[in-house]
């Protein structure tokens, strides 16, 4: 079942391309700024980058997950899911998915890329590649969580971004923690251990309270 | 008593600003809290009020359009 | 065993039990608070390397702890609410909420006061004042969460899922002083087996810890007794408990 | 017997406005339960407590003399809502909405080609359907009631947008699955039409 | 004399499909035109070409004897569209959505809450209207047609979602607004009342 | 007309106060974000700190317009407001209005505070506040503009994107110069009078592209 849901919404995401060109071209559009905003010294540049990159992410998966379940929610059909309550668990590992599929994948895949304009050094590239790699799904998990609890509320977005915000900060801090001990050319094992137990713990904790936030806003 | 005078025990050996700012500050809000949650109270009776007198308002309305 | 509790899930016996608690409890609270807290400031002595400044812990610590016992308690609740959907229960999560709230609040600036003699800055971005400033933003976010629905039933279920979640961070707070090497000073009246801190200044700070303690439950009563009629304002009872007062 | 479904002493609060108390209804296979009431008199609220969406202030909701809160998959399965909101994406196809509820239910293939060409809507399978009539996309979202086998069904106004013929066939259906000893409950402000031997209707006053 | 309202050689093509071709009708003040047809005929489609919303893909549409391109103002002026969607945002009140369409129309200042409480929402008008029930929610969406002063009416189901109570209350006022000299362009499924002396039918039929 | 229109625009606002608190909140949590990511470094934090409050603002903005004609559309009010044709001019202007007072005003509130904690000295924030005052409503316009394109368009937030960055970005390249020569004890009259003159310009102009955006996108 987990894999006919999933195909539907990569079907929607086909179709609605902003979905996920949204947030990358976001991303994109965040980094390109700097040097504009900012002023284009290198050096200042470097050091900021995968600061800058870690931000940019965060703040474009979130921004994408307000939509979430928007649609289907107006349309009825997390009611009729949750009537039908044995399609529910399967469903929201499909929005799980297809969220870190549609948006931190494509960060993940750009992020050499835009480290590369911004003259990252290898060391930190690398340690920031691994934290994004670990990062992102668990930023997917948190934020189909924060589109959950906020579906039915009068007032989406802000709710969404100061509850999941306090979830990310952690994140944050870890994982810019493991790149400034890699450009250091410190051991940053520690900091990626804690970032996957962090991720293995969401995963297998956080569907249970989509699933119920889901239930509890269409009653 | 720890201090000498009165004046000793404001000035707090030097450090009398950031001391009595943490408790101005605490007692602030904890005052503020106490008197919130019994404000809350006094407004809960006052909603009742009004929508005693808006269940009325509309009973009254409904007479009046019966007939 | 716990037979004797099921009497107060009902909204109607649980409120006038909160009704009798109520004057003991504050009344307790205001004493023991006032005794630690003017036993800390006055008669108590500086320490030898803080020097007077650590007067502040009398309401730091108290706060600090009570921030996050609260949240625990919150989490508890919302626990139970959730698993066993009782709805008492689902209201003291948001009674008790804003005064953990406003406890948070206190650690933060009563820190604050004191990091500037003691650290030399008002705030540093460390582990363990940024998850308490987290413990904040979780704090405001269940009370804006509940307030968001225009179910106030939806709201007060999704505030308890909220809670529960952000429990995650206590456990991070606490320990974020071994886990990070950090400004901030390690555990010394929460080891239990040999408190670091010398009794004249151990006793002040249990007896305003208890204070704190007691201030946090007798405006817990309040604030449930005012969530229970809120919630219950079409029952019968609520008009005559209304008028009999 | 058992009644097939039934409830007690249901009582239903929106906004601190009692919609309705002490409502008992029962419910057995093949009956078709109408609930009638004027706008706002709560018809919606009871249909969503008794597909157990919401939980009622007040009273319990039997299915097949169990309480549904003690066999909430076993009832899951064997129901099947359809409320106001059609339930279909509009940026989907008929095809693909079909698909995603099929999958849902775990019913068994069946050519949904044939199936919408039934229901009049050759030739528009693969439009998003957003782009479809309103009547047409409320076949869209009740083509699952000719696939689905589950015994009882709760339909919040089905009629809505329908033409003439798409309320006859959707009647014919009804009438199939009451033979096959489904139940069903409905409500809908437009008359059903004669032949519905076993029509309970019960009926919600609006009380302020 | 010149009609009221007329169009002549209308065609409609939709995702390169031929809704109508060639299809004439006349209006004059005083009659209901009822647009008949099966789910998906074109029936929205071609209101919404009266409407001016969207232009044919072929003939012309008259009002007053002039055509409409040449005097949109007017013609809009003395038009009250209301579609399948309600037009009333879910957020703000009943009270508030009908000040917004008072300003919209430039319409006289009427007091809303009688007009709300004669539409049977008493007590209702200052819940956001995302709490009302569906037929409610119809209710403040249609509340503008007693306010408004425009000879020409085009509703497109002015019935989904009410009650019995609430179709006769709206073809009362229907017929008041005919007995003033206006005129309406209506589709519905469900059929109306007698007692409309001028009612005119049009039938499109489904063209695949 | 238009004063009924803006009242309903704030009625709405006081409603959904994520409309407003989100993009605000947005920029604030934007603000905090980089002591977090990139270090608190205060000589950092000062250097960078104009050229982010300006990024902030321009993403703020662009992401709360998206949402702007989405519910009046979805319920069908734009399409009535067409067919009675003279309203829709009003509905434009109150729009923009609203837009600004809801987006623009709190940023331009909010950022003394924000400059203050990030360390900006007082000539680069005089000038930084100078261009916020001037730039915000052009941002606004600008917005509004991009979501009456889009409000039809499957795929809403790209889109807008796309257009509008073209479009703000001689905006950012303006104020940021003015704040650099402000930065330096130089004068900016120049940046600031091209900035009054844009305004000007997309005042008279950008309303009538709205109001014929939002007939097209209808029918
Ligand atoms: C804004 C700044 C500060 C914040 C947010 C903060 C927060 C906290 C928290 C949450 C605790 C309880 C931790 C636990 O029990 O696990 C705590 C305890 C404590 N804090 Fe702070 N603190 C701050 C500044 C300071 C400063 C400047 C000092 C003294 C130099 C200090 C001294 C202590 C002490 C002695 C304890 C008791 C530790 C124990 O026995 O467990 N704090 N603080
Ligand atoms: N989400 C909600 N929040 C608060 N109150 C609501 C909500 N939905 C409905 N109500 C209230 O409950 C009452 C009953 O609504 P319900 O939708 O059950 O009516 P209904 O009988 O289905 O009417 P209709 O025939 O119009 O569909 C309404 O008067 C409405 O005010
Ligand atoms: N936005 C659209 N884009 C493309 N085609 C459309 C669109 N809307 C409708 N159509 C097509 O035009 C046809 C007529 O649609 P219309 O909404 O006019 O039907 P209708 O007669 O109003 O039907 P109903 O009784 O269901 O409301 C439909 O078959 C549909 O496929
Ligand atoms: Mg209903
Ligand atoms: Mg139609």
């Amino acid at each position: 079942m987990v894999s006919v849901f999933i195909r539907r919404e990569l079907a929607l995401l086909a179709r609605q391309k902003a979905d996920w060109l949204n947030p990358l071209l976001f991303f994109i559009i965040v980094l390109t700024l700097f040097p504009l905003g900012v002023g284009p010294e290198p050096n200042q540049l470097r050091i900021m980058a995968p600061g800058i990159v870690w931000i940019a992410a965060l703040l474009s998966v979130l921004l994408a997950s307000e939509r979430l379940f928007r649609d289907d929610y107006r349309n009825g059909v997390i009611e009729q899911l949750v009537a039908n309550r044995q399609a529910l668990m399967p469903f929201v590992l499909a929005k799980i998915v297809t969220n870190w599929l549609s948006t931190g994948l494509p960060l993940v895949v750009i992020s050499p890329v835009v480290a590369m304009l911004l003259g990252v050094e290898p060391a930190a590239f690398v340690a920031m590649m691994l934290t994004l790699l670990i990062g992102t799904p668990l930023l997917s998990i948190l934020s189909v969580l924060g589109a959950a609890i906020t579906m039915a509320a009068d007032k989406g977005g802000i709710l969404l971004a100061l509850l999941i915000l306090p979830l990310y900060i952690p994140l944050l801090i870890f994982a810019s923690a493991a790149i400034e001990a890699a450009g250091m050319g410190l051991p940053y094992n520690g900091q990626l251990a804690i970032l996957v137990a962090m991720l293995l713990l969401a995963f297998a904790l956080v569907p249970l309270a989509i699933a119920s936030a889901l239930r509890i806003n269409v009653s | 008593m720890y201090f000498d005078s009165f004046s000793d025990f404001l000035a707090m050996g030097g450090y009398g600003f950031f001391i009595w700012l943490a408790y101005g500050l605490t007692y602030l809000l904890l005052i503020g809290l106490v008197a919130y949650c019994f404000w809350e109270v006094k407004a809960f009776r006052q909603h009742i009020q009004q929508k005693l007198a808006r269940a009325q308002r509309i009973k009254q309305y409904q007479e009046a359009d019966q007939p | 065993m716990f037979k004797w509790l099921h009497p107060l899930a009902k909204p109607e016996i649980l409120y006038h039990f909160c009704g009798r608690l109520l004057p003991w409890l504050m009344g307790s609270a205001v004493l023991t608070l006032l005794f630690g807290n003017i036993w800390g400031l006055a008669f108590s002595p500086p320490d030898y390397q803080q020097f007077d400044t650590v007067r502040i812990i009398y309401i730091h610590v108290p706060s600090a702890l009570l921030s996050m016992a609260t949240y625990t308690i919150m989490a508890i609740a919302a626990f139970t609410a959730l698993v066993w959907q009782i709805k008492v229960v689902q209201w003291a999560v948001l009674a008790i909420a804003p005064i953990g709230a406003v406890f948070t609040a206190i650690a933060l600036l009563t820190g604050m006061a004191w990091g500037k003699p003691m650290w030399g800055t008002w705030w540093e971005w460390d582990a363990r004042l940024t998850s308490e400033l987290i413990l904040l933003f979780l704090y405001l976010g269940v009370i804006a969460l509940a307030g968001a629905f225009s179910d106030r039933q939806t709201g007060t279920k999704v505030a308890c899922l909220l809670a529960l979640v952000g429990f995650v961070n206590v456990p991070i707070i606490h320990f974020s002083v071994e886990w990070w090497n950090t400004l901030h000073q390690g555990a010394s009246i929460t080891k239990f087996d040999k408190p670091s801190v010398h009794p004249s200044m151990l006793w002040p700070l249990l007896i305003s810890l208890l204070g704190f303690y007691l201030l946090m439950l007798a405006l817990f009563c309040v604030r449930l007794r005012t969530a229970i009629l809120q919630n219950e304002q079409h029952r019968p009872w609520v008009k005559s408990a209304l008028g009999g007062q | 017997m058992t009644e097939f479904f039934s409830a007690q002493g249901l009582s239903c609060i929106r906004q601190d406005r009692v919609l309705f108390e002490q409502l008992d209804l029962t419910l057995n296979s093949g009956e078709l339960l109408q609930i009638q009431g004027k706008n706002g008199a709560g018809k919606s609220s009871l249909l969503r407590l008794l597909a157990g969406l919401s939980t009622p202030d007040d009273g319990t909701i039997y299915f097949q003399g169990q309480l549904i809160a003690e066999c909430l998959e076993q009832y899951a399965a064997s129901l099947c809502y359809i409320g106001h909101q059609s339930g279909i994406h509009e940026q989907l196809t008929a095809m693909e909405n079909i698909a995603f509820w099929r999958a849902a239910y775990q019913l068994p293939y069946v050519d949904s080609m044939t199936l919408l060409g039934e229901l009049g809507l050759a030739g528009l399978e693969d439009l998003p359907c957003h782009m479809l009539s309103a009547g047409q996309q409320r076949r869209v979202s009740l083509a699952r009631l000719w696939l689905t086998n589950c015994p009882l069904w709760i339909l919040d106004e089905p009629f809505t947008a329908l033409d003439q013929s798409a309320i006859q066939r959707l009647q014919y259906r009804f009438r199939q699955h009451l033979a096959q000893g489904g139940a069903m409950i409905v409500t809908t402000h437009q008359p059903l039409s004669d032949g519905f031997s076993c029509l309970k209707t019960l009926e919600l006053s609006y009380r302020w």
